[in-house]
């Protein structure tokens, strides 16, 4: 069931509180770590912490996306070189257009994916891995040969770095994403659409919904927020180049499914995702302060996602 | 029997193939036929590096006093994929090609394919990425040594300061050069008998990595003395900008976007210094392929000089670009080798392609 | 219990058996005996707990409470495989085939013929072979992918591969509900053979007709409990049906109306020649306004395809379509919904009338998003309101509609296929044998619920197996065979024998078609 | 049912095997066109160059048709290669018996872990996609630590051996001092990696199509419920697909140490080879949904994505231009598969 009645911890809520226990337990760890070191208590600090929620943001809007193809049961493999050419063609076209840029970029891949998914009817994880090298020789073709502008315009550095209140201009910008698209997922045709395709493409179709526009549509949007994400990373860094989207294909959709949404698609809740985002990204953070070898980080990466899902699978047998 | 003899130096053109050091050995091959059958097989190829370096092979063999000697060139990429780039190589000997300049996916495993080449008297440059062996002639950059000019750069600029606080930021785990890198680095601290404590992240030389990983450095460790960063060192800067931490001596690699913000804080106290692995390397790898095929000895290892600058002598337009973008490695030029194609010419050169 | 031989263990015996799903319970203190050398039918309205029953004696669910013995030894089964390895074979409401497989694979799935460790694939042809043989199923190729048969043929394979197992214990769990008449005969004379041959056969079915005609002991059950068991003729049918739905039924169908006169206004419905592939051969057929029109003849015959053309899912279909005298072009269900309000209630609610992981609610509302979402966005209030009404309207049994579809029995699943569509107001309604599967009181409120559309005008077009729906429901049968329609039959017309006559296609009008075996469809 | 099946019996046939069909023959047209165009094409060399190249994937096709077939994906066939590549770095040198030992040991360790990654899936009731991107994690990690930078030894003599010639091969062991009797001569120019290849894809051939825990596999993918219900094996097939799937995985890992005669925890290098599986997979005809293709077709998937990266060596194509081509011929190819959409008259079809 998509919608759990308020109040009661339905099957949807479990994997947010567990989730969101996780992430206490990593920041209890963490700081066991800092005092015994450092003697402080770093990783309580809002300062940190408000770090964090801008680091996130990056992941946060990518797997918005992810979870929005994800819940349509399908997967979308092309975030990498989507998010790169967003980037790259928002900085080479600069002034005022470089961000509508970078998002139109987005959504004509996630157009592209959507039409092959759709019309071509090839597996999206296949399509999306195909469109995802082309791209990536499209940028690569398009750099050794155009030899383009990379630096991020003002604007794209304060939306990525800049601080309104103190607070992260892209962790606002998130939020305005995760408000968006969770009252889509809930309050529009659209969005309970999505869930029904992820349940039953026959059923949907057969119910005269327009499972192609539909399909088309969400895979363009998830494009779109990948070029969105694209934007910022390269207003974060200050300009685009080519290897920014690889960090943020896998860690995204782990982040939708430890934020319990079914990776089979038509099951999930929004909420779950921002959990999922945040634990991603004090995981990380939290391994790199420690200083942790990258062998016992793969490890604990690994281990981490295994257990979390068994304890949610668990939950779901006892139901 | 085929292949190279081992031989002694002196080499040819000792000023640009360059011994590493007194012990390293010659080879010498049977003079070949000009014109050559040459090939570069990269690896992978999805960063500006590798791309300025791709553009830099295809110019460099059309240069005058080069091209009369090469009757076929050919460049594939393979990805990251030792097997097929191992493939290719060996596709390249059997299709009776005379050197094959190689920018390695993994230092070890080309046993194999040296074999065949001796066996076929083909000539393997390994150059950038080098392999573990001293049957082929290889070019690069002294790795260790850069980070131990890196080191004694800091430990100078830290003006006695022992007890510094030092972050360094590393390249991708597990690679031969990070290793090189921190070694080098940590060899000048020790001989400078400081009492530095050194914090180390991972940046994987990536731009994104490195600047997240050194947010979270300075949010848990406060301030630092001194910070080494082995690449995506314009990132370094920007998580030091947000962060509002004060400029401190600083080296790194050798980007454009580096070299500009040195140039533009030395003052405020980014005292830098830039040095970087070239990627006009292959060019003096397919030159040193050249002169093995023409039957000179060549040095087994080929050090080529480290192209460093540091906030004292950085000139705009000569050795860093203030109109250009920020992820361009500045040093591509080696007049040494006459390998003279700046960076600069090779985005014009573009630009007239267009 | 009219079990006579007390000397030896009756051969299956239930004790206090009940099962709970979560909340539900499925069934309750089940007491039953089935001896060998019987047909023993389990009835029951949908819902009843049947499958349930025979799910714990086949291994798919472990029983909650109780035991069963099997020749007395008490036994627990871990999964199918287990209840198989005692001779205890069942063939599923819910096919178990695997379509992409052959079907001498499926017919040999869980114990190939080996030869040196490896299958050996001569042998299970041959295999295969004959055992579609003694159904008399010559007409099924051994290496054909299941996929590509009819439903009928799907279900004769499933006997194939059950009898394969040489089974002590042979549960039928409503597998004939798809078969054509002819195959149903070859079912009968094989089990009525089986019986003679001692064996143990359970048998489910909601026709009456066929459980008269095979069982020899009648068990009902009703909302999970064992009512009673009685030797056949013992109990009249109204008998029977009360103690299954607790109630009286009086009339199986409610009454036709009389047949409207010729009016000079164009028929709701109206096909010319209608072509496709091999299976629709110039069709022509109209539904007026308030006029329900069966589908009848054998399975396969063109009934479902000629549904799905209507509602615009086949490519490549000729001829023409009016809806009130206006052609109207097939583009697709979303077409077909929202321009010329089509409803189609498709064969297979499972798979294509149901998300089943999605609430009751969210299935209800599936269709209707125009309505309830006007501008895009969901209207609360209305949305509830709808869920409401549809639940009412149809009378289904839900304890709450947060609740996941799956959780309702087959007929109450149904009933929500049913409910989305009635919802979105359609002016033709497409349906797709409804009631294949469903009890009789619930098969009664559907005839009810189509009468009563076509009293406030809509046009019904109505494919069913069942002879006597047909003729008790329908105001005219359009009989088709081999993509033809080969007769059309109406009022008195309207009988049982004229339906089988022209279903074999033996009729004054001849045969129109070559006589074609209905094999891959 | 005697002779009149005859020919459909073969109608039927090409009718399920279509898929296979359709790679052959684009395997046969691209490796045509390459060797037609090399200097040395349809030479012992290049066949050995050619078959040496592609033998990992090759495997790791076979290690992902399993759990394809299943319905499912095991993102972890990489990492256990890796895994494997590492661990065989460490084991493959000393005595003939260490080496034999250290083999089997590979062998183990990767089978090992993929029965893991089986009771995961079977007992913890994940997804494999998901369980598998997280193990895959932890092997990459466990190949780190055992080899934190690239290296070791593996034997010289089984290293070219294995990697050459069925004479090469018999030559390096002195199997026959006095000179090569005539099969060997018959035979020897074939390189002995196809030989291998070509043995373990009919293993898992013969695995898949002629044992019930291979027609379980095959069931899994086409209905689950079906198979359970028909009371086949279900738990104990899909452990065993996963496990399969890390014993090929392993293989290909094998024989990457005895190719490049050392271990390399390569995390991107994994990554690749995982997402070339599927590519491969699907190129060879397999569905992603499960319950049809088979490893012989996989087989020739692996080779068509070998193949066009062969062409670049042959073709003069502009070295950054590279990898768009490549992209967009894997992109056209699967696409290649939406002719079949022309045939489809009912979309019903297209829709499950
Ligand atoms: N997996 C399940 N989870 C929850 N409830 C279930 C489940 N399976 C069956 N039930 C419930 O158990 C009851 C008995 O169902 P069962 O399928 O045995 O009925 P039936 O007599 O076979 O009905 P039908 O004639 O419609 O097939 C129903 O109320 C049904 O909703
Ligand atoms: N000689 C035979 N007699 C009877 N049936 C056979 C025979 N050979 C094959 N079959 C059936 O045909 C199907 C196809 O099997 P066959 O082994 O010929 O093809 P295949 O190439 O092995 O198929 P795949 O590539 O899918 O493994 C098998 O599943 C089996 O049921
Ligand atoms: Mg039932
Ligand atoms: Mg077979």
């Amino acid at each position: 069931m998509a919608f759990p009645k308020a109040g009661r911890l339905g099957p949807d809520n479990f994997p947010i509180v567990v989730a969101l226990c996780c992430i206490v337990l990593i920041l209890a760890g963490g700081s066991v770590y800092t005092v015994s070191t450092n003697g402080t208590f770093s990783l309580l600090s809002p300062s940190y912490l408000l770090q964090q929620l801008q680091i996130g943001a990056f992941l946060g809007i990518v797997a918005s996306g992810a979870m929005l193809v994800i819940l349509l049961g399908h997967i979308d493999l092309s975030v990498p070189w989507t998010l790169t050419a967003g980037a790259m063609m928002a900085t080479a076209v600069g002034g005022p257009l470089a961000i509508p840029a970078g998002i139109a970029t987005g959504l004509a891949v996630g157009l592209v994916n959507g039409l092959g998914v759709t019309l071509l009817r090839v597996p999206s994880m296949i399509f999306t891995l195909g469109v995802n090298a082309v791209m990536g020789g499209l940028m690569v073709a398009y750099t050794g040969g155009y030899a383009p502008q990379t630096d991020a315009t003002p604007l794209m550095r304060f939306l990525a770095s800049g601080r309104i209140l103190d607070i992260p201009a892209n962790a606002l910008l998130w939020l305005v994403v995760a408000i968006a698209i969770s009252s889509m997922l809930r309050f529009t045709a659209f969005g309970r659409q999505i869930y029904m395709i992820g349940n039953s493409e026959a059923a949907s179709y057969l119910s005269g919904l327009r499972i192609r526009r539909i399909a088309i549509a969400t895979f363009t949007l998830a494009g779109g927020l990948s070029g969105l994400a694209g934007v910022l990373l390269a207003g974060y860094s200050a300009k685009a180049y080519q290897g920014m989207g690889e960090p943020y294909l896998l860690p995204a959709i782990a982040a939708v499914v430890i934020g319990g949404t079914s990776i089979l698609g038509g099951r999930g809740r929004y909420a779950g995702t921002i959990v999922g985002v945040l634990l991603m990204v004090l995981l990380n953070s939290v391994l790199s302060i420690m200083q942790m070898p990258e062998a016992g980080r793969q490890i604990i990466y690994g281990v981490v996602i295994t257990a979390m899902l068994l304890i949610y699978s668990r939950e779901g047998a006892r139901r | 029997v085929a292949g190279p003899k081992e031989v002694s130096g002196p080499g040819a053109e000792p000023a640009c193939f360059a011994p590493w050091d007194s012990s390293t050995g010659y080879l010498q091959w049977p003079k070949a036929e000009a014109p050559f059958k040459i090939a570069v097989v990269n690896g992978f190829v999805g960063n500006l590096w590798r791309i300025q370096m791709v553009q830099t092979a295809k110019a460099f063999v059309e240069q005058p006093d080069i091209k009369g000697k090469i009757s076929s060139f050919k460049i594939v990429s393979t990805g990251n994929d030792a097997a097929a780039q191992l493939g290719a190589i060996e596709d390249f000997i059997n299709q009776g090609y005379n050197a094959i300049i190689v920018d390695a996916v993994s230092p070890d495993g080309f046993d194999r394919v040296i074999r065949l080449a001796d066996k076929n008297n083909v000539v393997i440059v390994p150059f950038d990425n080098t392999l573990d062996t001293d049957k082929v002639i290889q070019v690069n950059e002294n790795q260790f040594e850069m980070g131990r000019q890196w080191g004694e750069f800091l430990v100078k600029e830290l003006n006695g300061k022992k007890d510094a606080k030092i972050l360094e930021v590393r390249g991708v785990p597990g690679n031969s050069v990070d290793r090189d890198r921190h070694e080098g680095i940590h060899e000048a601290f020790k001989n400078a008998g400081g009492n530095y404590q050194v914090v180390e992240v991972v940046g994987n030389w990536d731009d994104g990595t490195a600047q997240k990983v050194v947010a979270d450095a300075i949010a848990v460790n406060g301030q630092f003395d001194a910070i080494t960063a082995q690449g995506g060192d314009t990132g370094v800067v920007q998580a030091l900008m947000a962060a509002k931490h004060p400029w401190v001596p600083f080296a790194g690699e050798s980007e454009n976007g580096f070299r500009k913000a040195i140039a533009t804080y030395s003052s405020e106290g980014l005292k830098g210094l830039s040095i970087g692995q070239s990627p006009g390397l292959v060019a003096i790898a397919i030159k040193a392929a050249i002169s093995a095929l023409e039957g000179y000895p060549m040095p087994k290892k080929i050090a080529v000089p480290l192209p460093s600058a540091d906030y004292t002598n950085l000139k705009d337009d000569v050795n860093y670009w203030s109109k250009l973008p920020d992820n361009f490695f500045t040093v591509n030029a080696f007049p040494p080798c006459n390998v003279n194609i700046t960076a600069t010419e090779i985005m014009s050169h573009n630009q007239e392609n267009q | 219990m009219s079990s006579s031989t007390a000397s030896s263990p009756p051969f299956l015996q239930l004790s206090n058996v009940g099962k709970t799903y979560g909340g539900v319970r499925a069934l309750e203190g089940v007491d039953l005996t089935c001896r060998r050398g019987s047909i023993h039918a389990i009835m029951g309205e949908n819902g009843a707990g049947k499958s349930t029953l025979i799910k714990t004696v086949a291994g798919v669910v472990r029983p909650t409470t109780g035991e069963i013995r099997l020749e007395g030894v008490p036994v627990n089964f871990h999964g199918p495989a287990e209840a198989n390895a005692q001779g205890i074979v069942c063939v599923f409401q819910e096919l178990s085939l695997m379509p992409d497989l052959t079907v001498a694979d499926n017919i040999c799935a869980a114990a190939p013929p080996r030869r040196g460790g490896l299958i050996d694939m001569k042998a299970q042809r041959r295999i295969a072979e004959e055992l579609l043989a003694s159904i008399g199923c010559e007409d099924v190729h051994p290496l054909a992918s299941v996929h590509d048969l009819s439903l009928s043929r799907r279900q004769m394979v499933e006997i194939a591969k059950a009898l394969g197992k040489k089974p002590k214990l042979l549960i039928l769990d409503e597998a004939t509900s798809a078969l054509t008449r002819r195959d149903v005969e070859t079912v009968y004379a094989l089990l009525e053979r089986l019986r003679d041959e001692g064996l143990c056969l359970l048998y489910i079915s909601h026709r009456q007709a066929e459980i008269e005609k095979l069982a020899d002991t009648i068990s009902v059950f009703r909302n999970g409990r064992h009512i009673e068991t009685f030797s056949k003729g013992t109990r009249t049918n109204d008998e029977i049906v009360r103690m299954m739905i607790g109630r009286e039924i009086t009339a199986h169908f409610p009454p036709k109306p009389p047949p409207p006169p010729a009016s000079a206004e164009p028929p709701l419905l109206s096909l010319e020649n209608l072509s496709w592939d091999r299976q629709l051969k110039s069709i022509s057929l109209d539904v007026r306004k308030g006029e329900i029109v069966g589908l009848g003849g054998l399975d396969g015959q063109g009934q479902k395809e000629l549904l799905l053309a209507l509602f615009g899912v086949l490519k490549g279909v000729s001829g023409t379509v009016r809806i009130n005298g206006q052609p109207a072009p097939l583009h697709g269900p979303v077409d077909a919904k929202e321009r010329h309000a089509l409803a189609l209630i498709p064969e297979d609610r499972k798979t294509e009338g149901l998300m089943l992981n999605m609430s009751i609610a969210e299935n209800l509302i599936a269709a209707s998003f125009d309505k309830i979402a006007p501008a895009g966005i969901v209207d609360r209030a209305r949305e509830k309101q709808a869920i409401d009404e549809a639940i009412r309207r149809l009378q289904i049994k839900v304890s709450d509609p947060h609740n996941p579809v799956s959780t309702l029995s087959g007929g109450n699943q149904q009933k929500v296929v049913i409910a989305k569509w009635l919802m979105t107001g359609p002016q033709v309604l497409l349906l797709n044998d409804p009631t294949r599967g469903i009890d009789v009181g619930t098969k009664q409120e559907i005839y009810r619920l189509l009468r009563d559309l076509a009293a406030e005008g809509t046009g019904i077009l109505f494919y069913s197996t069942d002879y006597e729906e047909l003729i008790g429901c329908c105001d005219r049968v359009a009989v088709l065979y081999d993509g033809h329609v080969v007769a059309e039959l109406s009022g008195a017309g309207l009988n049982e024998h004229a339906l089988i006559e022209s279903a074999l296609n033996l009729g004054p009008a001849g045969a129109v078609a070559p006589a074609h075996e209905e094999a891959l469809s | 049912m005697t002779t009149a099946t005859a020919t459909g019996d073969i109608a039927i046939r090409l009718r399920r095997h279509r898929g296979l069909i359709v790679a052959v023959i684009t395997f046969a047209v691209l490796y045509g066109i390459y060797n037609l165009n090399h200097p040395r094409g349809f030479s012992s060399q290049v066949m050995v160059q050619n078959s040496t190249e592609a033998f990992s994937l090759v495997m790791l096709a076979m290690a992902q048709t399993m759990p394809v077939l299943m319905g499912a994906v095991d993102l972890s066939v990489g990492a256990v290669m890796t895994l494997c590549n590492c661990l065989a770095s460490v084991l493959l040198s000393g005595s003939p018996l260490q080496i034999a030992l250290g083999a089997v040991l590979c062998l183990a360790a990767g089978t090992a872990f993929g029965a893991v990654n089986g009771l995961i899936v079977v007992y913890g009731r994940l997804q494999p996609i998901i369980a598998t991107l997280a193990t895959g994690a932890v092997a990459i990690g466990i190949a780190l630590y055992i080899r934190p930078t690239p290296g070791g030894s593996v034997d010289d003599d089984l290293s070219w051996a294995l990697t050459n010639t069925v004479s090469d091969f018999l030559e390096t062991y002195g199997l026959f001092p006095d000179g090569l009797p005539g099969w060997a001569r018959f035979v020897g120019a074939i390189p002995v990696p196809l030989i291998m290849a070509v043995i373990l894809a009919f293993l898992c051939r013969t695995i898949l199509a002629r044992t019930v825990i291979g027609r379980t596999i095959y069931a899994i993918g086409s209905s689950e419920g079906a198979a359970y219900m028909s009371g086949l094996p279900v738990a104990r097939a899909k452990i065993a697909a996963f496990a399969l799937s890390g014993f090929f995985a392993a293989c290909g890992g094998l024989f990457f140490a005895l190719q490049t005669s050392s271990g390399n925890a390569d995390i991107p290098q994994a990554g690749a080879y995982t997402l070339n599986s599927i590519a491969a997979v699907v190129l060879g005809g397999t569905s992603l949904m499960g319950g049809s293709g088979g490893a012989i077709a996989s087989l020739f998937g692996a080779l068509i994505l070998r193949t066009i990266s062969f062409s670049f060596r042959i073709f003069s194509v502009d070295p950054l231009i590279q990898p768009l081509v490549e992209g967009g011929i894997l992109l056209a190819i699967v696409s290649f598969g939406a002719v079949h959409l022309l045939r489809v008259k009912n979309t019903l079809e297209l829709v499950r």
